[in-house]
């Protein structure tokens, strides 16, 4: 499979116009000038493959099935084909040694110059037994892999930011990539599951310019993770017009209304959904009557409930009764004291004479 | 600590610690004002229309003949910043709805475009009547730092949360995070400082209206 | 089933969208611009019409005032690409759909000939096979 | 601390009340109060700003009646109110303030500032913190019955010059009489034709009254100085003299301290609600005027406006007499803008014009500017009132600005202008 791209397209019927066309909106979605679509074309037609390792912790799949499930006929998956994957334990051929061989191989053959890929969170309690592959901890694997690398991508919440496995109360001690490496550019596609163009943007870019996109400030590409949902609702202006469903099957519900009452993490989150959509264009949660629960935000799952809106409380009031209790007390027990120090004043008063009045 | 965590934090602990401070507070002080007691008028009352404790809570919103020239800013000023958090509170959709979490209760919203004017205008005549604190001899003279502080204490929470709303400065989470937690910051000052007459200021027009109906003079 | 006959649809299309925002009247002026550029330099340019803030409204405005032209190009690649001429030569409405029909993206190009309806040298080159290979036949 | 500031912190104590703690915590520092005040109105010095008057009460009351001010008070965070401060404070609860209340009606958030400085001034009158003008006048109340020092037989002199004037009786401690009539020492002294007024008035109106020789004065120094115990001596004179006559209502002479003090004050000094009425000789007259009694034989032509004393008006709610009054003997009755209870004290209210120091007389004419502008501004010679102490203080201030507006006191006015007496009348002399 060596050669340029454009002929491993080819040969799987992909033609250089649909390419071409599929690299103006990707880099419309980029939020790159027009010009850059064939710019792209252009490069990654004839790119180099780099090598690719691609390792999988504390994860449950999801993000390969992502990206490996786009839309057909996977032009996305096409992108694949320009690099040379080297290891993908879900994807690869081979098992045991030789898989754990293959990542030893390509990790030596391209030292400097692959590009990571994680998918997982990665645990750390127990010394990482939580999760290890070939017996080696996942810490370990991390470690000894992001040496060598030229930019980690870290796919997915968990591997961005901890994800599920680092919700509340943490049993395995689970944190994301950028927690334990910081000496290697990292970019941070997070969602349960990220938008597999997302993805495939970011690993154009990287192939078109050598470099990572532009980031925000929790290392996320910005031209995929600038706006809130929020701001590209479509739903957007009835929570202007303060329109919104109060339950998922009343009448505002049917109207297609805001979705904030009934707890859309919409305003919070940073992601593309509102503009990509999933299943190639279909549909996105808001779209099919559902709130965003705010999966590309960190610790989303600690984040007061899916079903709660976000000006609500968090919590149900713990101590409010209490505290009206103790306030009264107080008040009461003030008021009590205040008035024995009144009466006794008035008690202990004794009359004014006018001698009184001289200083 | 991520923007959510601390999103999730203002709108879970610190909102439980503020509202528990806050009916705290505000029980106690006002139990500790009015248990005070007051003596009982042995005079013989005289009657008149429009004099009571009752009237005087309503009138007092207007200002009396004459003033509103002497001293428009502080009528004008504190009719639009006064009526302008009003709207902004109890109209403004997220807050209806964190009324309606907390006591049931919930009515129609306004547009948010509407209360976003709403808290432009708030922040201008809350601006004004600053720079008239501080212009104004009798006001600075009076002004002590508990004067300004409460200014900000109130300020902040329409700036932060417009500007979260705007997407100015802070991302959003974090701007929003920032605004619960001044509104918040604002429920606990409340009761310990002269923002409390937001409470009291029905028991002092009350009392002072019944004092003066007593003699028949409708204030 | 077609999606149609899922019963959560949006009976009122959410407002906001009809009406002119005004942003659509500058492109004329900017696409007069690439015009003289592409006369004196010969250099092509293009608008990215989905990162601009335009409504509906706006586009079909927009679409009005640039009319249509002599060339309508129907290209099937992963959905339907339409790239059409319009009344002003040289200026070319590009729309790219995916296979759902969903418009993905939305150029306003000024070149001579949109690139993509030119065959590449190396397709060519494949054509050229392929009539050899036909002509060996014969 | 010495012994006096404890009996001034001790009578804060006593006095301290609900609304006094709904005040001081609805106060937003907006300083409206100011533009009432015709001490700061007139001079500009935001320390005449009433509210900030109460300052030390303020104080005592957080430091006593709140549990944070006394946490404040024990760590040092609150000062605690010393002599010194107090006497800064003499003359912003005293010379600067005529208690005439007109703070108490602009305040946005309805504090009864007049209220509290009432009861500030039990606090600083107990710590001897009050002006020797005051002190003086409470002292000679107390010792001989009035505060200028009168005594009976001069009084009685002054009535009897009064009959021959009008040739009518004065009765004097006569039991069962319907009203019992007080004066005040300045209307004995300097305006004795009120007497001769109310002489020929009740002798038209056919009404029994009668004037007792244990109780003609009805000022109050005490109400001034603001110690309710000398008050409360001073008051039970009246109450005395009233319940050993037998009288149905006791009649409050013009000065508006008196009407506070026997009317509104007085049950609560007494601490018993009284068994008598009491009546303001405006509030009598009006219903004389109501019942056709009291008609005029001519009007008075000149051009004139009205002021309203605060302790009758603004403070004592008789707010609709003055009107209809003037009007029936007043052809040009010119109301001004700031009338009734919104009228503006004439500076020396509250005991203020017996304070007789160089500051406080400055003060007053300084302050007494505003009914120097009233005047003008409805370019009138002539004023109207019905206290004895604003005439003395609009006196002053004329003769300070040279003016040549003419004071007229209503009660003579409309005596003046009353239709002749009925010489056959019973109470006529013989």
């Amino acid at each position: 499979m060596q050669g340029p791209l454009i002929d491993t397209l080819a040969r799987q019927g992909i033609t250089r116009r649909t390419f071409l066309k599929y690299c103006a909106t990707l880099a419309s979605m980029m939020a790159l000038p027009p010009t850059a679509g064939r710019a792209m074309a252009e490069a990654m037609a004839a790119a180099r493959r780099p090598s690719v390792i691609w390792l999988p912790f504390q994860e449950c799949t999801g993000c390969t099935e992502s990206i490996t499930r786009s839309h057909s006929p996977t032009i996305e998956g096409m992108i694949f084909d320009m690099i040379s994957l080297d290891y993908q334990e879900t994807l690869m051929a081979a098992a045991g040694h030789q898989a754990e061989a293959a990542r030893a191989n390509a990790m030596k053959e391209n030292a400097g110059k692959y590009l990571l890929i994680v998918d997982g969170s990665i645990p750390l309690k127990m010394d990482g037994a939580y999760s290890c592959i070939g017996g080696r901890s996942n810490v370990d694997i991390l470690k000894e892999a992001a040496a060598g690398c030229a930019a980690i991508v870290a796919m997915g919440s968990c591997a961005s930011y901890g994800g599920i496995p680092k919700a509340n109360p943490n049993p395995t001690g689970a944190v994301s990539v950028s927690d334990i490496v910081k000496d290697k550019p990292i970019v941070n596609i997070p969602g349960c599951p990220p938008i597999p163009v997302v993805m495939t943007g970011v690993l154009a870019h990287y192939l078109t310019f050598g470099s990572l996109p532009a980031l925000d400030d929790k290392g996320r590409p910005k031209s995929f993770y600038g706006d809130t949902i929020h701001d590209r609702c479509y739903r957007r202006p009835f929570y202007d017009q303060g329109k919104f469903a109060r339950t998922f099957d009343d009448e505002g519900a049917r109207q297609g209304w805001c979705l904030f009452e009934l707890g859309c993490k919409g305003p919070v989150t940073h992601n593309a959904c509102a503009t990509v959509k999933w299943n190639g264009g279909t549909s996105w949660p808001v779209e099919s009557g559902h709130g965003c629960l705010g999966c590309s935000e960190p610790d989303f799952w600690d984040g007061g409930g899916f079903y709660k809106a976000l000006s609500a409380p968090a919590d149900p009031l713990k101590f409010a009764a209490a505290a009206a209790v103790v306030g009264a007390g107080a008040g009461v027990a003030v008021s009590f004291a205040n008035r024995a120090k009144k009466s006794a004043a008035r008690a202990s008063h004794e009359t004014t004479t006018l001698a009184d009045l001289e200083k | 600590m991520t923007d959510l965590q601390f999103l999730t934090w203002v709108r879970g602990p610190g909102l439980n610690i503020a509202i528990g401070i806050f009916l705290l507070g505000v029980l106690w002080r006002l139990i500790e004002i009015y248990t005070l007691g007051r003596r009982k008028d042995l005079a013989a009352p005289r009657h008149a229309a429009g004099a009571s404790g009752f009237h005087t809570v309503f009138r007092r919103s207007l200002p009396l003949p004459g003033m509103l020239k002497r001293s428009p800013v502080s009528y004008i000023g504190g009719y639009i910043f006064h009526a302008g958090l009003a709207i902004i509170v109890f109209l403004g959709a997220p807050h209806i709805l964190l009324i309606k979490n907390l006591v049931g209760l919930s009515w129609p919203a306004l547009p948010s475009q509407f209360i976003g004017l709403a808290a432009v205008v708030t922040m201008a005549a809350m601006v004004v009547v600053l720079a008239d604190r501080i212009n104004k001899p009798v006001k600075r003279f009076l002004s002590t730092f508990e004067d300004w502080f409460t200014w900000a204490v109130t300020f902040l929470p329409v700036l932060t949360g417009w500007m979260a709303t705007q997407h100015l400065l802070l991302p959003y989470t974090q701007m929003l995070a920032l605004h619960i937690l001044s509104a918040e910051i604002l429920l606990v000052v409340l009761p310990f400082s002269k923002l409390l007459h937001g409470f009291t200021l029905f028991g002092s027009r009350w009392y002072n209206g019944k004092v003066n109906a007593h003699k028949g003079v409708p204030v | 089933m077609s999606l149609d006959a899922i019963p959560i649809h949006v009976v009122n299309a959410p407002s906001g969208e009809p009406g002119l925002t005004g942003n659509a009247p500058p492109l004329l002026r900017e696409l007069l611009e690439q015009v003289r550029r592409l006369l004196d330099t010969g250099e092509p340019s293009a608008i990215d019409l989905s990162a601009l803030p335009l409504t509906p409204a706006d586009l079909d405005w927009l679409h009005d005032k640039l009319g249509s032209g002599e060339i309508a190009v129907a290209l099937q690649a992963n959905g339907e690409s339409t790239l059409n001429e319009t009344g002003c030569p040289g200026v070319w409405w590009i729309t790219h759909r995916n296979e759902q029909g969903a418009v993905t993206s939305q150029f306003i190009e000024v070149t001579f000939v949109p690139e993509l309806v030119k065959a590449h040298p190396r397709d060519v080159a494949i054509g050229q096979e392929q009539l050899e290979f036909m002509i060996s036949d014969l | 601390m010495s012994a006096s500031l404890e009996k001034g912190i001790h009578a804060l104590r006593e006095v301290i009340d609900a609304p006094i703690a709904s005040y001081f915590s609805s106060c937003v520092h907006c300083g409206l109060c100011a533009e009432a005040c015709l001490f700061y109105t007139e001079t500009g010095d935001p320390k005449y700003t009433p509210i900030h008057k109460l300052e030390p009460l303020r104080r005592v009351y957080e430091q006593e009646y709140t549990l944070l001010g006394r946490l404040k008070k024990r760590v040092g965070l609150s000062k605690a109110v010393t002599d010194a401060e107090l006497d800064e404070w003499q003359e912003l609860v005293y010379d600067s303030c005529t208690l005439c209340g007109r703070c108490s009606l602009v305040c946005p958030v309805g504090n009864d500032l007049v209220y509290m400085v009432r009861k500030l001034r039990e606090g600083m009158a107990v710590s001897g913190h009050v002006p020797d003008g005051i002190r003086n006048a409470t002292k000679r109340t107390v010792e001989t019955g009035g505060p200028m020092g009168l005594k009976w037989p001069a009084v009685a002199h002054v009535l009897k010059h009064a009959e021959e004037v009008t040739g009518l009786k004065i009765p004097v401690d006569q039991a069962g009489a319907d009203y019992l009539v007080l004066l005040s020492s300045m209307e004995i002294v300097n305006y004795p034709e009120y007497i001769e007024a109310i002489a020929r008035i009740f002798h038209k109106a056919g009404i029994s009254y009668t004037l007792a020789s244990d109780a003609y004065e009805a000022t109050n120094a005490g109400i001034q100085i603001g110690n309710s115990d000398l008050a409360k001596v001073i008051v039970s004179r009246i109450v005395d003299a009233a319940e050993k006559l037998k009288v149905k209502k006791v009649l409050s002479p013009e000065c508006g301290h008196a009407y506070m003090a026997i009317r509104w004050e007085g049950p609560n000094l007494v601490g018993r609600p009284f068994g008598f009425e009491v009546v303001h000789v405006l509030e009598l007259l009006d219903e004389l005027r109501q019942k056709g009694v009291l008609k005029m034989k001519d009007k008075l032509k000149d051009p004139l406006i009205l002021h309203d004393p605060c302790q009758i008006v603004r403070r004592g709610g008789v707010l609709q007499a003055p009107e209809p009054l003037i009007r029936q003997v007043a052809e040009n009755y010119i109301p001004t803008a700031d009338k009734q209870k919104l009228n503006w004290c004439c500076g020396g209210g509250g005991g203020a014009s017996a304070i007789h120091t160089e500051a406080a007389e400055a003060l007053r004419a300084k302050a007494f500017k505003i009914k120097k502008r009233q005047i003008e501004e409805a370019g009138v010679d002539t004023m109207v009132t019905f206290c004895a102490n604003c005439r003395i203080t609009i006196e002053e201030g004329f003769d300070h600005y040279e003016m040549n507006t003419k004071l007229l006191g209503l009660t003579e006015l409309l005596a003046e202008h009353l239709e002749p007496v009925d010489a056959n009348s019973a109470s006529a002399l013989p």
